[in-house]
């Protein structure tokens, strides 16, 4: 099974993220900080809340991944940006 | 219960939070005792941006002299003045009014006090509601010894109707956002205008070096400024009002006199009548209702949104925490998250300012660069006669994190969207660099205020 | 080998190689035969936003009456006016000209031609150099009939100097942005102006609701427009330039009278004098030199930027493709990979883009949704007193991505930056709308657009 990724965590303790992300995040019941961002700095984006919840959900629930087992998660539509060509 | 929402105060807060409510399906109902669009439609953004506009064709018609263009003997019909400003107030506060009709908004006309944590009373009649907003905003804040009456010391609410004929000497008490907006209006109409200021430099909050830069720019406009002064008492007699002023530093007492007082010295949050004891809400010391990130007071149900939430004032801060409190009470996973709020000084050129300062940035730890563009070297400044000011951008040195983004000039205003979004993405000062920016346009100095950053600007020496 | 990097023709693709050159260490020379900063600044962008500003302040005076602000007998110092300009672009153009002896460029001066792939001849003089940036620019193309001699026919360049009279009638030939900013500039400054445009929209290239918008505003100021026709012939007579117009559905012919003739039916690239043959550069049937995503050419040492590479023919996109040349040169991983390049058209209201067009994108295969939101709503645009316009946002459906976003207003060119940097950054509609915009900003209007995509506007009813 995966691990958990390590995320690197700024010094300011800022969780770079785009606004859409945050929003994903606190509604799919996310900790941003659990994320591993694909942007520079390690900036979280759609994609990157998206591609951690299918990765925990790709892993049996277990206590330690809040992700999974947060009471208010919707099976989440997930949004994929992609760049237009 | 009658409502699913009472919004108390129809201010931008407040009508941002009934309207967003609305749109998500929730009964709403939304009391204010004034007048719908609160301070800023009436007697705030609005009008003073209106006589800004005003003032400001005042001296573009003096600059176009520069190109060829000359007018015959001018006149500014101050009673026409007052009712153009006044109409386009009328036209947007009815348009809330509309919008309120139109998304089925209960509009309750009075007072709204609570009488429990569920009950508000508005004029004689009492409602309960799920949830209150409360949005009820701020006020002038008074200054001992400047007793205003709005016709020779004025408040910002009495300076926004021109008298006629337009002061011959105006002071402005307080060097803040609204005082210079005030003094640059009066100076365009033809005051001769003092502006003082009790801390050692005007626009608290704003970058040391933009400000520096705009009080350059305000002065040259003939404005007068007195840091470090402050003002003791007026006393109206036959040739003005004798105004005492103090040297804060000396100590120094003189009189000088004023046909016209502007009192602008911050406000205050407003929860008089209000009665939030009765819903065991907490009010600081200074008057605050304080909330969280979701715009929750201390009592769940209860939230507080706008001035009255705590500072910065600003219009769209209240806003965004009016529609955060809708969606929250919707059930949606709203939160006041921004990473900065802009503020915005409308004069000529306009200071306009997103993110930390330098200062402010070393001061958290931040090793800091910083890169600056002059307007003096942009084309499309120079087309629009005006090259007073510059972009500086504050960044993070080892990451490129866009920290702070400060502005002095024309439309500057309008350049705080690219700094805001870039801001609120994480973006880097590279991601700006690299991003094509029309030519000829104010916005390549943003561009190249990032190359700068790097040293690479190209229409200046990078040292 | 005399240089590392020599770049043909100085304007904004040259210099800005030249000077990105210089700036990573490279030993750089610029060839130009006519005057540095190019058809930019000398006779393109510069001088015709210089001549629109001053044509807006005629406007802007006379709309003053509004609020109470009139002026005796205006007057118009043509002579004043022209030197005004040439001011503006001798500041700039000598401004490039300091850059280069600060940055150690090389400028050699006359008319650049290849010996062979490694050698330019200059005058009289070779010159070997590791690198060649071809940056030659473009022309107005001509029209058969109608044949310019800059006094009563003129091309762009003609155009800039405004005769005194101004013409009372005037004809523009070409409905695109040059056409309209001449246009525009000309029916401020009092001629009575008729635009004819072979296509059945003007300004070809933007987004079609947008252009519905910005005709309806140019025509409300006086600007006849006339799609689908063609001019065939002109001459010149006692009474004026009798111009036979088209009708390019009908085939109906009619003889209209003018006194100025504008022909702006686009314009081509310039390699004539430049012998690129001797270095086998390929040129394409329609005098292109086309170039990678480095900007090489066929030949790999040899790189084309700007207008001479390819549309569109605007001047950011010569500027970014001349730092990528540079940077390429010096080892750096640059390359052209913009996801848009805006286009303005900077008349008052401004017609201003970036990234896909409704149209656009469906052609694309995108399933598309749009948000629109018009400035008649906007407390800014009120106080502005310009509230012609909107902001239309074109968005995918499911994943919310900015394709586009269409703006009509006033200080649209400035709002492109932070659409330009959205587009870039692969931002979503939900991005700009959780963006704080300062109020009251043109900029809002943005944010609203974003709300509209998703039914959720504040300021209209969302249908
Ligand atoms: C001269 C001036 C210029 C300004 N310019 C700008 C600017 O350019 N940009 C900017 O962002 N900000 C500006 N501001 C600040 C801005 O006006 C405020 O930040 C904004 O109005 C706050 O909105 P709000 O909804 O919190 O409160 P308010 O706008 O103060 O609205 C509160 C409303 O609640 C009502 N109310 C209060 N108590 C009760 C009660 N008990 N029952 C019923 N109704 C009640 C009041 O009547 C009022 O209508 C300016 C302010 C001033 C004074
Ligand atoms: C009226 C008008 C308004 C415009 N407004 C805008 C606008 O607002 N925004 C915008 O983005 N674009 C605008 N453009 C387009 C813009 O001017 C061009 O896209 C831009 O100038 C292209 O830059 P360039 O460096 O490719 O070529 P150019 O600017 O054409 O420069 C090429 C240079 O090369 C020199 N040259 C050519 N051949 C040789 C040779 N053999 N040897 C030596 N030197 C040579 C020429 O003398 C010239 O100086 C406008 C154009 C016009 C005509």
């Amino acid at each position: 099974a995966p691990t958990q990724p390590t995320v690197q965590t700024r010094e300011d303790g800022r969780i770079l993220a785009v606004p859409a992300a945050r929003q994903l995040a606190r509604e799919l019941g996310v900790d941003l900080a659990q994320v591993q961002g694909s942007g520079p700095n390690g900036r979280v984006r759609v994609h990157d809340v998206t591609a951690h919840v299918e990765g925990a959900r790709a892993v049996p629930p277990q206590s330690a991944q809040p992700v999974a087992s947060a009471p208010a998660a919707p099976q989440p539509q997930v949004p994929q940006p992609q760049a237009p060509a | 219960m009658d409502f699913d929402v009472l919004v108390i105060g129809a201010g931008p807060g407040g009508y941002h939070a009934a309207i967003r409510a609305a749109q998500l399906g929730l009964r709403v109902a939304c009391a204010e005792r004034e007048a719908v669009g609160g301070v800023c439609l009436n007697v705030g953004c609005i009008p003073t941006k209106a006589l800004l506009h005003a003032g400001e064709q005042i001296a573009a018609a003096r600059h176009a002299a520069d190109f060829g263009l000359t007018f015959g003997e001018q006149k500014m019909d101050i009673a026409k003045l007052n009712g153009w400003k006044d109409g386009i107030v009328k036209k947007l506060t009815g348009g809330v009014g509309a919008l309120f009709k139109a998304n089925k908004i209960t509009h309750l006309i009075g007072e709204a006090s609570f009488v429990d944590a569920h009950t508000v009373k508005v004029g004689d009649k009492t409602y309960t509601a799920g949830s209150f907003i409360i949005a009820t905003g701020s006020e002038p804040a008074k200054l001992p010894g400047l007793d205003v009456n709005q016709v020779e010391i004025v408040d910002s609410t009495g300076a926004l109707v021109m008298p006629d004929p337009v002061p011959a000497r105006m002071l402005c008490v307080g060097g803040g956002v609204i005082g210079f907006e005030f003094s640059h209006v009066y100076n365009n109409m033809g005051s001769q205008v003092k502006v003082i200021e009790f801390l050692p430099n005007v626009i608290p909050g704003a970058d040391a070096d933009a400000v520096k830069e705009f009080a350059k720019s305000m002065t040259k406009q003939g404005i007068k400024i007195e840091t470090q002064t402050k003002a003791n008492r007026a006393e109206k007699k036959a040739d003005g009002i004798h105004v005492e002023l103090e040297s804060v530093k000396t100590g120094e007492k003189r009189t000088e006199i004023f046909d016209r007082v502007l009192v602008a010295v911050g406000r205050r949050p407003r929860t008089d009548g209000l009665n939030v004891a009765a819903a065991g809400v907490h009010v600081t010391d200074r008057g605050f209702i304080p909330a969280d990130q979701q715009q929750r007071t201390n009592i769940a149900h209860i939230y507080s949104v706008g001035d009255v939430a705590g500072n910065p004032m600003l219009a769209h801060k209240a806003m965004k925490e009016g529609l955060v409190a809708a969606e929250v009470i919707a059930g949606k996973p709203a939160a006041q998250d921004a990473v900065a709020i802009p503020g915005v000084v409308y004069t000529s050129p306009e200071l306009a300012w997103v993110g930390l300062t330098e200062q402010e940035a070393k001061d958290k730890g931040y090793k800091v660069k910083t890169g600056t563009f002059p307007l003096s070297a942009s084309g499309r400044a120079m087309t629009l006669q005006q090259t007073d000011g510059f972009v500086k951008m504050v960044v993070e040195a080892d990451t490129d994190l866009l920290l702070g983004v400060h502005i002095v000039g024309p439309h500057a205003s309008d350049l705080l969207g690219e700094a805001g979004l870039a801001l609120e993405m994480g973006a880097t000062a590279t991601d700006i660099a690299l991003t094509i920016h029309a030519h000829p346009t104010l916005g390549e100095s943003v561009l190249e205020a990032a190359e700068a950053v790097h040293k690479q600007a190209i229409h200046i020496m990078n040292r």
